[in-house]
């Protein structure tokens, strides 16, 4: 059985600017750290923080140009899952919208853009978002 | 601020390796890019990118170096990847990105792959 | 002439659970390395840290058992100071009243603690406190 | 959770060695003290502790090492530390422990100081 107890807490404000996205990769290492993830795990959970926050930064256009994220540990007892939150009060946009990025089309393209939620979806074991016109909230989970 | 991506080029006969040290993000992107493109202005159509100095990266970053790829295509060229972080390598994986650059684990088959006629 | 614009602040809410001040001390790397801060003065600014999260941990007896943090690049145009503020809501103390801890009277004493705040003053540049019943603030800068 | 403070033991004829990975709070200076304490029951009276794989401690963590040092000046020992990181050197310093254990940068001389018979 997976407990799903709130163990440990932490909330980070962050403003949209270079580099700060490297400040939530620390926070998100520490707690990952906290719950002894292996090394490699973190590491990809470092990359899926990044890309969440530049998104944010770059595709938000929130008036407050601020980033809210929380960081919980949850489980049963032992700590089981990592759970981060990253949300803007910006714009928001269609997440079923999305096409899958092809790597052979963006060769082509003009625009080599677009991997962020792939690169997100591809590292974390789960990934929700939840985005309307009062902005956007995308939740991720890894497992210990 | 935050120091800036260090890129070092090591020029040999018909090929080069570049190496990177920190974060390879926008900035880091371009910088590999401008030298990139200089070695392939010199001619050289055999380069390798060994990331070993690099922990970290963003996607605006790895779509840089897609345009790096997309220029080796072009001239025919061939351009590989070693000494990545697991992650790294995992997300190059998820990208695709590993069908049309090669990666290798060190420098020593990066050469010997990248130098092969096949 | 030391500009004393904010350009960069980071909020950091935390538990007062165990090992929580790494995470504290995590975030303060990245902004001291965000500054380009020498390697030696961040392991100082991370002690600080450390030091300043445990006494809220342990002295404070916050209701809401909650540190709320700040972290700031100050400067004009390039970073010059990290100021970080560390705040509890718990019972407070009188700063004044303190005495400055000896090692040789600590070796004889059954209680040996008393050292936070006196490490905190001699790794950091400068320290505020501002405590009441309503609880204490902590601020304290250093330069690059 | 946090991994918990390594300790690991090199005892030698007359003295040890005591080598410390992780955090030194509260839960790492107990561990430090059951093994000084353990060897100073086992008749050593010099102890040299190499904090090399310790980047981070707290002034709890310190507060269980002033109570070795408090008994070793009772059994009349020494107790040495070596391999502290700049930021812990400074730390020992703003709080005197530097009087009453001695601070060497490394094992060579450390164990060449504390075997001294001064
Ligand atoms: N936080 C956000 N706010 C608004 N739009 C977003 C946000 N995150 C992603 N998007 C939209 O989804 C698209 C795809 O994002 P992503 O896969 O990360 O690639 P990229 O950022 O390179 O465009 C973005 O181009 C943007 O239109
Ligand atoms: N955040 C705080 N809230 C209430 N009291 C505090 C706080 N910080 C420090 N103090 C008081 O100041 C004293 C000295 O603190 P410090 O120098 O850090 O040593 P120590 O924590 O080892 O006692 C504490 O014992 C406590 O009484």
């Amino acid at each position: 059985m997976t407990g799903n107890a709130v163990l440990r807490e932490v909330t980070l404000t962050l403003p949209m600017l270079p580099d700060m996205e490297v400040a939530a990769s620390k926070t998100a290492t520490a707690m990952a750290e906290y719950m002894q993830m292996t090394p490699d795990r973190i590491d990809e959970v470092r990359m899926a923080v990044i890309e969440a926050c530049i998104n944010a930064f770059e595709h938000s256009h929130a008036p407050d140009r601020k980033v809210y994220m929380t960081f919980e540990v949850l489980g049963g007892g032992e700590p089981e899952l990592l759970r981060i939150s990253v949300r803007d009060t910006g714009v928001g946009f269609e997440p079923g919208e999305r096409e899958k990025p092809r790597i052979a089309s963006k060769l082509k393209a003009e625009n080599k853009r677009g991997w962020g939620l792939e690169i997100i979806q591809g590292l974390m074991d789960s990934v929700e978002i939840d985005s309307s016109t009062d902005g956007t909230t995308v939740v991720m989970s890894k497992r210990r | 601020m935050t120091e800036s991506l260090r890129v070092t080029v090591d020029r040999q006969e018909g090929f080069a390796i570049v190496y990177t040290e920190g974060y390879i993000n926008n900035q880091g992107g371009e910088e590999i890019a401008k030298v990139a493109y200089q070695l392939i202005d010199e001619g050289r159509k055999i380069l390798l990118l060994n990331l070993h100095g690099t922990k970290i990266v963003n996607s605006i970053g790895i779509s840089i170096l897609i345009e790096i790829i997309e220029k080796m295509i072009e001239i025919d060229g061939k351009l590989g990847f070693c000494n990545l972080t697991a992650t790294i390598a995992k997300t190059f994986e998820i990208m695709g990105l590993s069908q049309y650059a090669q990666i290798y684990p060190g420098e020593a088959e990066a050469l010997a792959g990248l130098r092969s006629p096949a």
